[in-house]
C-alpha cells in the first residue's frame, strides 16, 4: 500500500480542491507567515544574522508602515501611481489582446511576427531608459509607457499560445453557423482564449507595477517609485520596506482580483494555464 | 579649428519684463543639497521676483530629460554634459551649479596605510562610470592613497553616501569618501578620517535645452539672477563661522519634505554645504579644460559649444563678475 | 459496383423523393490535404459521387479515417474540394451557407455559454432569423430536444447525450434545409444511444429535414436511414448505397426480428470486413 | 470570406506553416537584417532620433568592435556568463526538487505556494540592498538575484506539471507494484518533463533580467556594469552593443533550453505551429 | 432478487469453476468519496455482493456513472473500501499486488515510452519477474497482442484499438491471476471492435487468467462473458448475476442466431432500460 501515492491520485484528480478544507490551510498558513516574521524579528535582533540597517526588523517596518498611511504624501504618490497603472494596465491589455488573437490567428504574422516579439520580450527595458526619456518625456506618458511595455508582451504572448489552443471545431461551428471575420473573433476566438489572456493578464499586472515604479525611478516626482527612491536614498530602509509592502499588496491583490475575475468570466475553464513571465 | 559661438545679443538693462514662466529642473538624484538652491529661492521669492516658479524633479538621465523636453533646466556633472554635447545631445552649459568638491575619505578603524587595503573593497563613486570617480581617485593619489599600487576592488554601491556610509559601518568596504552629514556617524564608529580637502572643481553644472534657451533668454537670465540670489544666502562664510541662516535654511529645507533632525544639531561652518556653492555660479572654459583633463576626455572646444552671455548677463545685473572661485579650505 | 445506385428497390416507395432530383449533388468529388508535418499530401477522398434527395434520411457509415467527415465538410463549405463539386440545389458550394446546418461530433459547443446561449447561437448571425422573436425559438427548440429546465446550464453540467442535443437544437434554430450529422452518437453510451436514436428519429419527422447522417453502427445505420451509403478507405470512395425498406418507427428489438434487416446487416458486415480488419491494425 | 483554418488552405500563409526549420530561420534572419536597415536609415541617414541616446546599427557594430578590441568584453562577459550559469544551476537545483514536493505534497503546496507567488510578484529592486547585505559586492548579489528571478518560473512549472499529472498514469504506476520512489522515477517526473522545459525557458529570460538588474549597481565588471559605464559616459553606440549581446545571450540561452527539451522529450514534440 | 445466483442453470457446465471456492469474494462492497465540490459526500456504490471464480470471465454491465470503475478499482486496489470488504483467495485487498493487473479505460499508457517499453512496465518493478528474460517477454507479449512491427512506436503514433492492445499487453506480461479490464474496447469503433473482441477470447483462452471485464454494451457483455453481472444505479449495486449458456467461440453474426441469445439481451434491456433513460436527463 503506499497511502501517499493515493494523495497524489486523488489531488491530480480535482484541481479545483474542496472549499472547507480551505479554512484549515488558510489557518495553517497564517501560523507559517507568523512563524517567518517572527523568525526575521529574532535573527535581526537577536540573532543579528544581518545589520538592522540593511533588514529592518519587522516592528520597524511595522512602525514605518504606521506612520506611512498617515500621511498625505503617500496616498497621493500611491494614487499617482494606481493611475499610471490602470492606464498603462488597460492598454496593455486591450492590444496585447488583440494583437495576441491576430498573431495567433493569422498564420502569416506569426511566422513574421511573433519571433520579433520573443526578442523584444527577453530584451532589458531598463537599459532602454534613456531611450524612454527621450522619445516620451518624464511626465505621465513615459510612466504608462513603461507599465504598458512590461505588461503587454505576458499578455500578447500568453494570448497568441492560446488561439493555438482554440479547438478547430469550435471555429467549424462558427462559419457553419454564418461567423466569419470580426464577429468569428469576437465570439469564438476571444472567449475561447479568455482564460490565457487572463493568466498573462495576471502576470502582466505584477509586472506593470514594476513598470510603474520603475518609471517613476526614472524621473519624475510623483508616485510609490519616487517616494522609494527617496527613502532608498536616505538609506532608511524601514520605510523603503514598507513601500514595497505596499507595492507586494497591490501586486498580490492585482493577482487575486484577477483570478477572481478569470473564475468568473471563465468559469468552464478549470484545467492550469502556465502563464508566460 | 571649430568655430566659436557668437553670443546671443541680450540688450542693456533689466532684462525684458517678467513672463510668469513655469520652469521644470531636473536634478539627478533626490538629494538636500541638490534641492538646497531651488527651495530657498523659492521660498525666498526669488522667483517669484522674477515671474518664475521652479519644479524640482529627478531625471535618472539629465541630459536627455532636458533635450527632450522634459525639463526646461537640469543639474548633471561637468564630464557627462561634454560627452552629450559631443555626443550631439542638444543641451546647452548654462552655468555652474557647485564650483567646488569636498575630497574627504575615511577608513575603517585601523587603516592608515595604502598597503592595508590590499584585498578589499572601496568605494569612489555610486555608479559606474560616474565622472567623480576620476576625480576622487586623483584626489586621494595626490594626498598618498593612490589606488592604482594595491589590490582594492572597486565597488558601486548605489548613488548616495548615505548608503555608502552604512556599508562603511557594517565593514562591508574598507575606504568610503563622505559628506559632512555622514560625518557624526563615523566619528562616533570611529573611522579614520585619512584625507580632508576642498577643492576647486567644476563638480556640476546647470544646463538647459537650446530650443528652452532661444526660445526663453529673460526668463533665463531672470532665473540665473534669482538662483544667485538664493546661493548668496546659503553660501558659506568661510572657516569657522556658521552659516547666518542655518536655522532658516533648515526651516524651507524641513518644509520641503526633508529630516533636518540631524542638521540642526551640527556645528559645524559647512553644515548647509554652503562651501561647495560659488555665489556668482561660477562657470569658464577654465573650469571646462580641468575637466577634460582630469576625467581623461576627448578634448572639445569650449568657444565653439558653450555661449557664456546668460551667465555674464546675470552676474552683470547683480553686480558681480565671472571670477574664478576663491580658494577655500578646511579649519 | 456503380454508386448511387439504389438496390433492391425499382419502385420509389410512396413519399420518396424524385431521383431525378437530387438536393444535394456530389460528383466525382476529390480532396487532398497537403501540408502535414512534412509535407505530406493525404488524399482523404477520391471520385465521391452521390445524390441525397429532399426529405431523405441518408446514413453514411464506413470506417475510421475512411473520409466521410471530409466528405460532409465538403458540403458543409467549410473544406473546400480539390476536385469535382458539391452542389446544393444545383449551385456550387463556395462557402458554408444558412441553407445548411451541421451537428458536430464532438458537440462544438461553446463552453461559455449556456444552453440557451449556444442554442441561440444557431440563428445570432442570420439577419433573416433574429429579427423575429428569437427568445421564443430557442425555447421552442429546447423544448423539441427535451432539455426544458436545461437553459440555463453550462454543456459540462451535461452528460454527453444531452450535449448533443443542445447541438440539434443549435442546428435546428437556423433553419437549414439540409441538416449534416456527423456521428452524433458516437460518445453515446450503448444504452443512451437507443433512447436517443428515437428522439432523433421524431424530431426530423416533425420538421421534414433533409438529413445526410454519418455513423459508425451497422445497426444505426440501418434503423435510421431511407438509404444507406457504404464508404471504403484507401482513399475514401462510396463503395455502394442501399435502400432500406424497413417500417416506422423502427427499434433495435423490433428489428432484429424482421428478417430483412438481418439480411441487411449480415450484407453491410460483409462489405466492411475487410475495411475494419484493415483499420484495426493500421497507424492512424 | 476569411482564409478557412484547414490545412488544405493555399496561399502564403500555408506555405510559411509548411516552411521547415532551417528555411524558417532563414525567413527571420531576411526579416532582422530588414528592421535593422530600416533602423539605420531612420537614425543614421534621416536622424529622426537623435543618435547618442539610440545609435544607428552600424555605429553599434564599431561600439562592438571597440569593446572586443580594447579586451573589456571578454572580462565584462566571463563575469555575467558565469553568474548567470551558476545562479541558473542553483535556481534549477532549488526548484526542481521544491516544486517536485510542491506538486506532490498537499500541505507543501499550501503553504509554499503563496508565499512563492508573493515573493515572485515583489519587485526585484527590493532584493537589490539585502542581497549586497548578504553577499557583499562581486557576483554574490548578482548570483542571488539570478536565483530569486529564476527559480520561480521553475518552481511553479514544476508543481503545476506534477499536479495535472494524468491519475490514470499514477494508478497504472501502482497496480504494476511501483514503489512512491518509483511513481516519482518513473511516472511523475517523466510526465511532468514538458512542464520543466517550459519553466526552464521562462527562467532563462528571467535570469537575465535578474542578473542585468543586479550588475547595473555593485561591483564593476558584468554585462550590467558595463551597459552603466558606458552610457553614464554616452558611449551608447558601445552600451547598445552590450545590450544586443545581453539579448542575444537571452534569446541562444532559450534556443538552447527548446532544442535540449525536444532532444529529452521526443514524445513532447507538438506537430503544427510554432 | 439476491446477488450472486446463477440463474437458469443449476447443473456446473463441464469446466466451469466451482462456486464454493471463490478466488475474488465481494461481500457487502460500499465506497464513498467524500469531499466532492462542495465538500457533497458520493455514495458511489453500497451493499455489492459477487464473487468471481478462478478461471472465469465474468462481464459487468450497467449504465454510466452506476460505479462499475469504483467496484473494480476496490479488487486492484487502488480506492479503498469505506465499507465490507473485498478478499482474493481469502486474503484481504489492502492495496496493489502482482496477482491483479487493470487494463484502463483510457489506457494509461506513458506518452513518453515507446510500444515496447510500455509493456515492459508491466513487470520492471516486480522483483520476482525482473530476473527472467524480460525482453523475450515482452517481445511474445505484444506478439501475442498482434503488435510484431510497432515496438518502437510512440503510444499517440498508434490508433485507439491499438493503443489498448499495449494496455493488454502490459497487463500479461505481469503475469497476474486477474485481469480488470476497465472498459477497454469503449473507445473503439463497432466494427474495429468486433475484430478486437475475437482476439481478446483468443488471448485469454490462452492464457487461462480469470477476467472482470467492464463494458457499457449488452452485446458485448453477452459474447465475452461465462456470466454478466448487471449494476443498477443510485447508489450502484448489483442487480442481477445471469449465466451465459452460448457455445463459444461467439461471434456478434452468428449468436444473432440463437434464440438463447436474443432471450438474454432482451432479459438485459429490460433490466436496464429505466436506467437508460434516468441517464439520459440527468446531470452527470
Ligand atoms: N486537416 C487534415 N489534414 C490532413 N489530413 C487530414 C485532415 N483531416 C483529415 N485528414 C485525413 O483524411 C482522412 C479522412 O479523414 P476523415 O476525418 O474525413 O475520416 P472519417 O471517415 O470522418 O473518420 P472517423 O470515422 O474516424 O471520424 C484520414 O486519413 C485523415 O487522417
Ligand atoms: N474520485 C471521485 N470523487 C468523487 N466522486 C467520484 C469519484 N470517482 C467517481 N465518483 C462518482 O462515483 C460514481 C461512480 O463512478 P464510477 O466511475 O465508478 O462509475 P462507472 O460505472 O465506472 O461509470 P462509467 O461507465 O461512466 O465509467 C459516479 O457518480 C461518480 O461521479
Ligand atoms: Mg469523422
Ligand atoms: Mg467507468
Amino acid at each position: 500500500m503506499d497511502p501517499d501515492g493515493r494523495t497524489i491520485m486523488t489531488k491530480a484528480r480535482r484541481t479545483n480542491r474542496a472549499l472547507p478544507a480551505d479554512a484549515k490551510w488558510t489557518a495553517i498558513l497564517g501560523i507559517a507567515v507568523v512563524g517567518i516574521v517572527a523568525f526575521w524579528q529574532l535573527a535581526v535582533t537577536r540573532l543579528e544574522l544581518v545589520p538592522a540597517a540593511f533588514l529592518p526588523p519587522p516592528t520597524a517596518v511595522a512602525a514605518a508602515f504606521t506612520e506611512l498611511v498617515t500621511r498625505a504624501e503617500f496616498w497621493s504618490a500611491l494614487l499617482f501611481s494606481l493611475q499610471n497603472l490602470a492606464i498603462g494596465l488597460v492598454a496593455a491589455v486591450v492590444v496585447g489582446v488583440v494583437a495576441g488573437l491576430a498573431v495567433g490567428w493569422f498564420p502569416v504574422l506569426h511566422f513574421t511576427v511573433a519571433p520579433f516579439l520573443w526578442l523584444l520580450y527577453s530584451t532589458p527595458k531598463v537599459a532602454l531608459a534613456p531611450l524612454f526619456i527621450l522619445v516620451l518625456g518624464l511626465g505621465n506618458s513615459s510612466k504608462i509607457a513603461l507599465v504598458f511595455l512590461l505588461a503587454v508582451f505576458p499578455i500578447l504572448l500568453n494570448t497568441m499560445e492560446g488561439v493555438e489552443t482554440v479547438s478547430p471545431s469550435l471555429v467549424r461551428a462558427g462559419r457553419v453557423f454564418g461567423f466569419h471575420g470580426v464577429a468569428l473573433g469576437a465570439k469564438i476566438i476571444l472567449p475561447s482564449t479568455l482564460p490565457f489572456s487572463l493568466a498573462g493578464i495576471q502576470r502582466g499586472a505584477a509586472l506593470g507595477f514594476t513598470g510603474a515604479v520603475l518609471g517613476e525611478f526614472l524621473g519624475g516626482a510623483g508616485g510609490l517609485g519616487h517616494m522609494l527612491e527617496r527613502a532608498a536614498f536616505d538609506f532608511r530602509m524601514d520605510e523603503a520596506l514598507a513601500i514595497v509592502l505596499v507595492m507586494v499588496v497591490i501586486a498580490n491583490g492585482l493577482l487575486l482580483a484577477i483570478s477572481g475575475a478569470r473564475r468568473r468570466w471563465a468559469p468552464w475553464y478549470s484545467g492550469s494555464v502556465s502563464a508566460v513571465s | 579649428a571649430p568655430e566659436p559661438r557668437t553670443p546671443v545679443d541680450l540688450g542693456q538693462g533689466e532684462p525684458g519684463p517678467a513672463e510668469d514662466t513655469q520652469i521644470t529642473l531636473a536634478i539627478p538624484f533626490p538629494d538636500v543639497t541638490m534641492h538646497s538652491m531651488y527651495a530657498v529661492g523659492t521660498e525666498l521669492g526669488h522667483y517669484a521676483e522674477e515671474g518664475l516658479s521652479v519644479e524640482v524633479i529627478t531625471a535618472d538621465n539629465v541630459a536627455a530629460a532636458v533635450s527632450s523636453g522634459s525639463a526646461d533646466v537640469g543639474v548633471e556633472s561637468a564630464g557627462s554634459v561634454i560627452e552629450a554635447i559631443r555626443g550631439g545631445v542638444e543641451v546647452d552649459a548654462l552655468s555652474g551649479h557647485f564650483c567646488r568638491q569636498n575630497f574627504d575619505f575615511a577608513t575603517q578603524p585601523g587603516v592608515t596605510a595604502i598597503d592595508q587595503l590590499n584585498g578589499t573593497n572601496v568605494v569612489l563613486a555610486g555608479t559606474s562610470g560616474d565622472p567623480a570617480e576620476f576625480q576622487r581617485a586623483l584626489a586621494l593619489r595626490e594626498a598618498g592613497w593612490d589606488l592604482d599600487s594595491v589590490d582594492a576592488e572597486i565597488v558601486y554601491p548605489g548613488p548616495d553616501s548615505a548608503t555608502w556610509r552604512e556599508f562603511f559601518v557594517t565593514d562591508r568596504v574598507s575606504l568610503i569618501p563622505f559628506y559632512g552629514d555622514d560625518r557624526p556617524a563615523l566619528e562616533e564608529y570611529g573611522a579614520e578620517i585619512i584625507v580632508e580637502s576642498l577643492q576647486n572643481w567644476p563638480n556640476d553644472l546647470q544646463i538647459a535645452g537650446s530650443g528652452w534657451l532661444a526660445e526663453n533668454p529673460n526668463s533665463a537670465v531672470r532665473f540665473l539672477r534669482a538662483t544667485m540670489k538664493a546661493a548668496e544666502y546659503i553660501v558659506a562664510p568661510g572657516a569657522g563661522h556658521i552659516p547666518a541662516n542655518k536655522d532658516s535654511v533648515l526651516d524651507i529645507y524641513e518644509k520641503h519634505g526633508f529630516d533636518v533632525a540631524d542638521l540642526r544639531v551640527q556645528n559645524g561652518p559647512w553644515v548647509l554645504d554652503g562651501h561647495l556653492t560659488c555665489p556668482n555660479l561660477y562657470f569658464g572654459e577654465e573650469a571646462w579644460n580641468t575637466t577634460i583633463e582630469t576625467q581623461k576626455l576627448q578634448p572639445l572646444d569650449f568657444a565653439a559649444h558653450v555661449d557664456l552671455a546668460y551667465l555674464e548677463r546675470a552676474q552683470g545685473l547683480l553686480g558681480i563678475g565671472n571670477d574664478v572661485p576663491s580658494e577655500l579650505t578646511y579649519p | 459496383m456503380s454508386a448511387s445506385t439504389l438496390r433492391q428497390s425499382d419502385v420509389p416507395e410512396p413519399g420518396s423523393p424524385d431521383p431525378r432530383e437530387p438536393l444535394i449533388s456530389i460528383s466525382n468529388l476529390g480532396v487532398r490535404y497537403d501540408g502535414g508535418r512534412r509535407g505530406r499530401t493525404v488524399v482523404a477522398i477520391e471520385n465521391v459521387d452521390l445524390d441525397v434527395y429532399a426529405g431523405e434520411f441518408l446514413t453514411v457509415l464506413g470506417p475510421s479515417g475512411c473520409g466521410k467527415t471530409t466528405m460532409m465538410n465538403t458540403v458543409a463549405g467549410i473544406v473546400r474540394a480539390t476536385e469535382g463539386s458539391v452542389r446544393v440545389d444545383g449551385v456550387p458550394v463556395t462557402g458554408p451557407g444558412p441553407d445548411r446546418a451541421v451537428v458536430f461530433q464532438d458537440y462544438a459547443l461553446m463552453p461559455w455559454r449556456t444552453v440557451a446561449a449556444n442554442v441561440r447561437f444557431g440563428m445570432e448571425m442570420q439577419p433573416r432569423l433574429r429579427d423575429r422573436d428569437a427568445d421564443a425559438q430557442v425555447r421552442e427548440a429546447i423544448e423539441l430536444v427535451g432539455l426544458r429546465g436545461f437553459e440555463n446550464s453550462y454543456p459540462r453540467q451535461l452528460s454527453g447525450g444531452m450535449q448533443q442535443r443542445v447541438g440539434l437544437a443549435r442546428a435546428l434554430v437556423a433553419e437549414p434545409r439540409i441538416m449534416l450529422m456527423d456521428e452524433p452518437l458516437g460518445a453515446v453510451d450503448a444504452l443512451t444511444r437507443e433512447v436517443m436514436r428515437g428522439e432523433l428519429e421524431r424530431i426530423i419527422a416533425a420538421t421534414g429535414k433533409t438529413v445526410m447522417f454519418i455513423t459508425h453502427s451497422i445497426e444505426e445505420a440501418i434503423l435510421l436511414g431511407d438509404r444507406v451509403a457504404v464508404f471504403s478507405s484507401h482513399p475514401g470512395s462510396i463503395a455502394e448505397v442501399l435502400e432500406v425498406e424497413l417500417p416506422r418507427p423502427r427499434s433495435e428489438r423490433s428489428a432484429a426480428a424482421d428478417p430483412r434487416y438481418v439480411e441487411l446487416r449480415n450484407h453491410l458486415w460483409t462489405l466492411l470486413e475487410t475495411d475494419a480488419r484493415n483499420a484495426a491494425t493500421e497507424i492512424r | 470570406m476569411t482564409t478557412p483554418p484547414t490545412s488544405n488552405a493555399t496561399g502564403l500563409a500555408a506555405r510559411l506553416a509548411r516552411l521547415d526549420r532551417k528555411h524558417k530561420a532563414l525567413v527571420f534572419g531576411g526579416e532582422v537584417v530588414l528592421f535593422l536597415a530600416v533602423w539605420q536609415v531612420v537614425v543614421g541617414q534621416w536622424r529622426l532620433v537623435n543618435a547618442t541616446f539610440f545609435p544607428p546599427p552600424l555605429s553599434v557594430l564599431d561600439g562592438l568592435v571597440d569593446l572586443v578590441s580594447s579586451g573589456t568584453l571578454t572580462e565584462h562577459a566571463l563575469t555575467s556568463v558565469q553568474s548567470w550559469v551558476t545562479g541558473f544551476a542553483l535556481a534549477a537545483a532549488i526548484g526542481i526538487p521544491l516544486g517536485l514536493l510542491m506538486g506532490s505534497s498537499l500541505p507543501v503546496d499550501r503553504i509554499v505556494g503563496p508565499l512563492a507567488w508573493t515573493i515572485y510578484a515583489t519587485p526585484m529592486l527590493a532584493y537589490q540592498p539585502l542581497s549586497k547585505a548578504w553577499f557583499g559586492f562581486g557576483t554574490g548579489p548578482v548570483v542571488f538575484l539570478v536565483v530569486i528571478a529564476a527559480v520561480f518560473p521553475i518552481l511553479l512549472n514544476v508543481s503545476a506539471g506534477i499536479r495535472t499529472t494524468n491519475p490514470s498514469l499514477i494508478s497504472a504506476g501502482r497496480v504494476y507494484g511501483g514503489s512512491r520512489f518509483q511513481l516519482y522515477r518513473k511516472v511523475l517526473l517523466p510526465s511532468t518533463v514538458a512542464f520543466l522545459f517550459a519553466g526552464l525557458r521562462q527562467a532563462a529570460v528571467m535570469a537575465t533580467i535578474g542578473m542585468i538588474a543586479a550588475e547595473l549597481t555593485g561591483s564593476s565588471t558584468g554585462m550590467g556594469a558595463l551597459i552603466m559605464r558606458t552610457s553614464n559616459t554616452y558611449n551608447t553606440a558601445q552600451s547598445f552593443a552590450a545590450i544586443g549581446l545581453v539579448v542575444l545571450w537571452s534569446v541562444a540561452m532559450t534556443q538552447l533550453i527548446s532544442g535540449l527539451g525536444r532532444w529529452w522529450a521526443p514524445w513532447t514534440r507538438t506537430g503544427g505551429r510554432s
